[in-house]
């Protein structure tokens, strides 16, 4: 396949629809077994179809923009967002041959595309001209950049443990031993993801039963789809960043490449809903406290000890 | 416990009381000195009020009643504070710097009977919706068809 | 937060995911209905069912009711002079007509366990139609008009014997 | 005290400049009004007035009167019978304690004394309807954190309940069961074992199930320890009611304090908590459940025989009465009165839900945004109680 036909179908486009749906799916499906209940069941067989169902309900929506609020610019955002969060997925190897760029700066421009995250949710929250879209644009900043720190330094833990930022070569370069090394910054790497993607317990900025919906209160239908499935798909891309740099990607035994990097995202997704259905929320200033009082010194000894290990081996 | 406060309370305030009902103690007290028995029932330990109730007794030919219940929390014994008021004249004291959680009760007294507290700081309406006020839905004298729409 | 409890509580956070991820194998309460039988258990109160036969028309029932959804339909027999008809759309369905009713042993008037109401199409209009009116209320009427029918034609065969034996009496005389 | 008085429940609207649209940018030097209610996920159908400075609460002022339906008016419309359809609509989660306190104060007033198996009735469905109303809260009260979890399994639970009930009565949830003289159905022995079914579940998989996951969790102690506190001598003053006032370690129940129905003849204690804030009163909550399901289970056990209901007269002779009982959410009072015809003449229902609200104002003063719905739940109030 070329590029342009990769971007547009198997790791590109189509299949993002199609993991988008999906992850939709098992969400709810496990949440509602960790409610003990039965969750969609009428849509399709399992109530398979029930997310492209909701979908398309989305899709007939009308498309309000309020009275007061930047047209352009909340118009915009939406599309904006979702560009950036699939560029980030085009730098991610689901299998040795299936992926649509790569380059040696991989994980140094992933990292930078989610660094760019937070002006935009912020515009989103502004633009609506909402008291609730602003202030969840506020907390939204103020989080994602007390996560970033973290995020990045774990990242660059093991960037300096494979000596390289091409995801291929550290996929290649990934054993049981570097997964055992890594694993203090794998853990970091994923609470960091959590707060980032603003996921619970970390979902400060969509608190429902304190600001609305956040920066998405504003929107609807078509731009309200867009926005959610560019926040997933930046979780996604997060996850699989997770698992190149720190699960070994797409290695595994009898089945194909692709299968064992979804099934090693599919573990990580589990972690995520059953932490969205156990543990409540927690208030700003404390995660505040949490981000630059506990997290990144780890991260920050972490990387020391990286280094150390690379010192010792090298 | 109940009897040393009707006792003290004949002999301070004049006021008469009869028993109400078991571990309660109905006061019949007057307007004007309304503040100072309250003040007085803090003092010996009422300190938990529970509501005010009024009570029209318009159509029976008799007056207004404004029923203050106050729980004495610590030795479980009620009292009822009662005041009559006749219908032309309907205000009475605030107790609310001496009992402040009776403040929005009070309120709803007023926006629901027309019995003015004086001294409330808030009399404002607060259950009924804005063009209602002034029309004491609880009174008996209210017309509970006047505000139903006409059959078609 | 203290520093310590900083790192503690990610630890201990993650002991109750893992309790709750039990959760996940344990069998679900919710229970597949649409294809079993909906039982209602004995005192379900649904639907009125009037019974016109029994019905004595004292108009306990209406006065019972606390939305005043019961109207006294006029029959034109004696008994029952009138019979109740529901307004279901204001109705509550608390029952308390059936617990007013004094004919015994069955009650006239009674809840009985279906469940299924509605009106087509429901509109506003509809909705005034929506009424539970007596189960054979025609015949229950000419039934009653037959027994009082009897009951004039035995007054009146009384009223016969009486005078004839007054006349024979007077004869006798 | 004059604290209160003029900052807690008087506000004088002084910094009433709301912020349009436009001068968002200039948050720093204004107040921002948010409204925290009647179209809000959290909130149910009042609003609350919000001044935030920035994510800091600076006054709230509670709106009500959404679900006002005037009952108390009501009432005077009804006979002694059938107004227990309006005193149970007070608050659909728990109508059994309304119930019955307008029913007492009914047979106060008439003169009427009630069979003994009535009051044990009365006591299970008090009971029942204390546990079905606690679930809910409890799982509203996680739910507000974001975590939907303990709803649903509370619900669970509480669906074992609402069966039970509607096999006695025929309905689950209106159930019109308690009248002045007794109760209205014969407790068959079919529903006896439903209720004891219910009870198992609760006590053999809800609790050990809820405990361990939802009661000692550190992210909810994280964000409820130490918020919205009210000590002791405060909450009598706010006057609190229920709940939140047992949390902050005033003995206060009328079950134990004034028996009625069968409640002096079981064994319970009454839970208290000393520490006052949010995490107590959801201690609480899940205590008074377990208390609930051992006194179930005695009055189940003394179950006596005979009639389950008595005549009450259509004509009661004038007179009042003021009873008090503990509804789910506190201390009810009733103040009826009867002027000798057939219904009652004034019904003053003193409810715990609204003395609950308006202590709001005070315990709201300079928390963190976030902390709203945290408290608002921990206050455990009904709407249908606030307007009546």
């Amino acid at each position: 396949m070329g590029p342009w036909l990769k971007a547009l179908i198997f790791p590109g486009f189509l299949f993002l629809m199609l993991v988008f749906l999906m992850v939709f799916y098992v969400e709810r499906k496990i949440l509602a077994d960790a409610h003990l209940r039965t969750g969609p069941y009428y849509v399709g067989r399992w109530g398979l179809l029930q997310t492209l169902a909701d979908v398309f309900k989305l899709l007939q929506k009308e498309f309000i923009i309020q009275r007061r609020a930047n047209k352009l610019l909340f118009s915009l955002i939406p599309f904006v967002a979702f560009l950036m969060v699939a560029i980030l997925v085009a730098f991610i190897p689901f299998s040795s041959s299936s992926f649509i760029v790569s380059t040696s700066f991989d994980l140094l421009i992933a990292l930078a595309i989610v660094t760019s995250m937070p002006p935009i949710f912020f515009y989103a929250g502004w633009a609506s001209k909402s008291k609730y879209s602003f202030i969840g644009g506020l907390r939204v900043v103020n989080q994602m950049i007390s996560g970033e720190i973290p995020l990045w330094l774990s990242a660059l833990a093991a960037a300096v443990f494979y000596g390289t930022l091409n995801h291929i070569e550290i996929v290649q370069d990934s054993s049981w031993l570097s997964f055992i090394v890594l694993l203090p910054a794998f853990l970091i790497f994923i609470t960091a993801t959590l707060i980032v993607t603003d996921r619970p317990p970390f979902d400060i900025p969509e608190a429902e039963q304190e600001v609305v919906y956040g920066f998405l209160t504003e929107f609807g239908g078509f731009n309200y789809m867009i926005l959610v499935l560019s926040k997933l798909i930046e979780l996604f891309g997060l996850y699989g960043l997770a698992v190149t740099l720190f699960l070994g990607g797409f290695k595994g035994p009898i089945l194909p490449g692709i299968v064992w990097f979804l099934l090693k995202i599919f573990a990580l997704y589990m972690f995520t809903f059953v932490v969205r259905a156990s543990t409540p929320r927690i208030r700003m200033d404390q995660l505040l406290k949490f981000c630059w009082k506990a997290l990144t010194p780890l991260a920050l000894l972490n990387l020391a000890f990286i280094i150390f290990i690379k010192m010792i081996f090298a | 416990m109940l009897e040393e406060i009707k006792e003290k309370v004949q002999s301070e305030f004049g006021f008469q009381s009869e028993p109400y009902d078991t571990n309660m103690l109905l006061i019949h007290g007057n307007r004007e000195k309304i503040k100072d028995l309250l003040e007085f029932l803090k003092r010996s330990g009422f300190n938990y009020p529970h509501t005010v109730s009024v009570v029209d007794w318009t159509p029976k030919g008799k007056d207004f009643e404004v029923n203050y219940i106050i729980e004495n929390i610590q030795e479980k014994k009620f009292v009822i504070v009662r005041v009559t008021l006749p219908e032309n004249d309907l205000t009475v004291p605030s107790v609310c710097d001496i009992f402040p959680s009776l403040q929005p009760h009070e309120r709803e007294a007023w926006e629901m009977f027309g019995v003015e507290f004086v001294g409330n700081p808030r009399l404002e309406v607060m259950l009924l919706p804005e063009w209602a006020e002034g029309t004491f839905p609880l009174r008996k004298s209210y017309d509970f068809k006047k505000h139903r729409k006409e059959k078609k | 937060m203290e520093l310590g409890s900083a790192f503690k509580l990610p630890v201990e956070a993650t002991k109750k995911v893992i309790r709750v991820a039990k959760a996940l194998l344990e069998p679900k309460a919710t229970e597949i209905w649409w294809d079993k039988e909906i039982r209602r258990e004995y005192h379900y109160r649904g639907k009125h069912v009037i019974k016109a036969e029994l019905c004595i028309g004292c108009s306990l029932c209406a006065r019972a009711c606390p939305v005043n959804c019961i109207e006294m339909v006029p029959t034109g027999v004696k008994k029952p002079r009138a019979v109740p008809k529901v307004r279901a759309n204001e109705c509550i369905f608390c029952g308390l007509c059936e617990d007013a009713c004094p004919v015994k042993p069955e009650k006239a008037i009674k809840l009985t366990d279906t469940y299924t109401m509605y009106v087509e199409p429901g509109t506003w209009d509809n909705l005034a139609k929506f009424v539970f009116e007596p189960e054979n209320l025609q015949e229950a009427i000419e039934k009653a008009k037959k027994m009082e029918e009897m009951i004039e034609r035995k007054k009146q065969e009384a009223l016969k014997k009486k005078q004839k034996a007054e006349k024979q009496k007077k004869g006798e005389e | 005290m004059d604290s209160i008085a003029q900052a807690g429940f008087t506000f004088v609207l002084e910094e009433k400049k709301e912020i349009s649209g436009e001068d968002l940018g200039l948050l720093q030097e204004k107040l921002l009004q948010l409204n925290w209610g009647v179209q809000h996920p959290a909130s149910g159908p009042m609003r609350l007035k919000v001044w935030v400075d920035g994510d800091e609460v600076v006054k709230v002022d509670p709106d009500i009167g959404y679900v006002l339906r005037l009952l108390e008016k009501l009432v005077e419309y009804r006979t002694w019978i059938n107004a227990i359809v309006n005193v149970e609509r007070a608050c659909f989660m728990d109508n059994f304690g309304t119930m019955t306190g307008y029913s007492i104060a009914a047979e106060k007033i008439a003169g009427v004394e009630v069979p003994k198996k009535a009051d044990y009735m009365r006591t299970i469905l008090c009971e029942g309807g204390r546990i079905v109303s606690h679930l809910v809260g409890l799982g509203s009260f996680v739910g507000v954190l974001g975590v939907h979890t303990a709803m649903q399994w509370a619900l669970i639970a509480r669906e074992k309940f609402l069966d039970a009930f509607e096999l006695y009565s025929g309905q689950r949830i209106a159930t019109a069961s308690i009248i002045p003289g007794g109760v209205r159905f014969e407790p068959t022995g079919k529903f006896i074992e439903k209720m004891t079914k219910a009870i198992d579940f609760l006590e053999k998989e809800f609790f050990p199930r809820y405990e361990e996951v939802f009661l000692d969790n550190p992210t909810l102690k994280l964000r409820t320890k130490g918020v919205g506190v009210v000590p002791k001598e405060k909450a009598i003053e706010l006057g609190l009611a229920g709940p939140p006032l047992r949390a902050s370690g005033v003995t206060s129940d009328i079950r134990k304090d004034y028996p009625y129905a069968a409640y002096g003849e079981l064994d319970f204690n009454v839970v208290t908590r000393e520490e006052g804030d949010a995490y107590a009163r959801y201690c609480v909550i899940f205590e008074e459940l377990k208390e609930s399901a051992k006194i179930i289970r005695q009055a189940i056990e003394g179950f006596p025989e005979g009639e389950y209901r008595t005549k009450f007269p259509v004509k009661v002779p004038p007179g009042e009465a003021y009873v008090n009982v503990e509804w789910a959410r506190g201390c009810f009072g009733f103040h009826l009165i009867s002027d000798g015809g057939t219904g009652p003449y004034r019904l003053k229902m003193g409810a715990p839900s609204f003395a609950n609200l308006w202590a709001i104002p005070e315990m709201m003063k300079g928390i963190k945004l976030a902390d709203v719905p945290v408290i608002f739940a921990s206050l455990y109030m009904c709407h249908g109680d606030i307007d009546r």
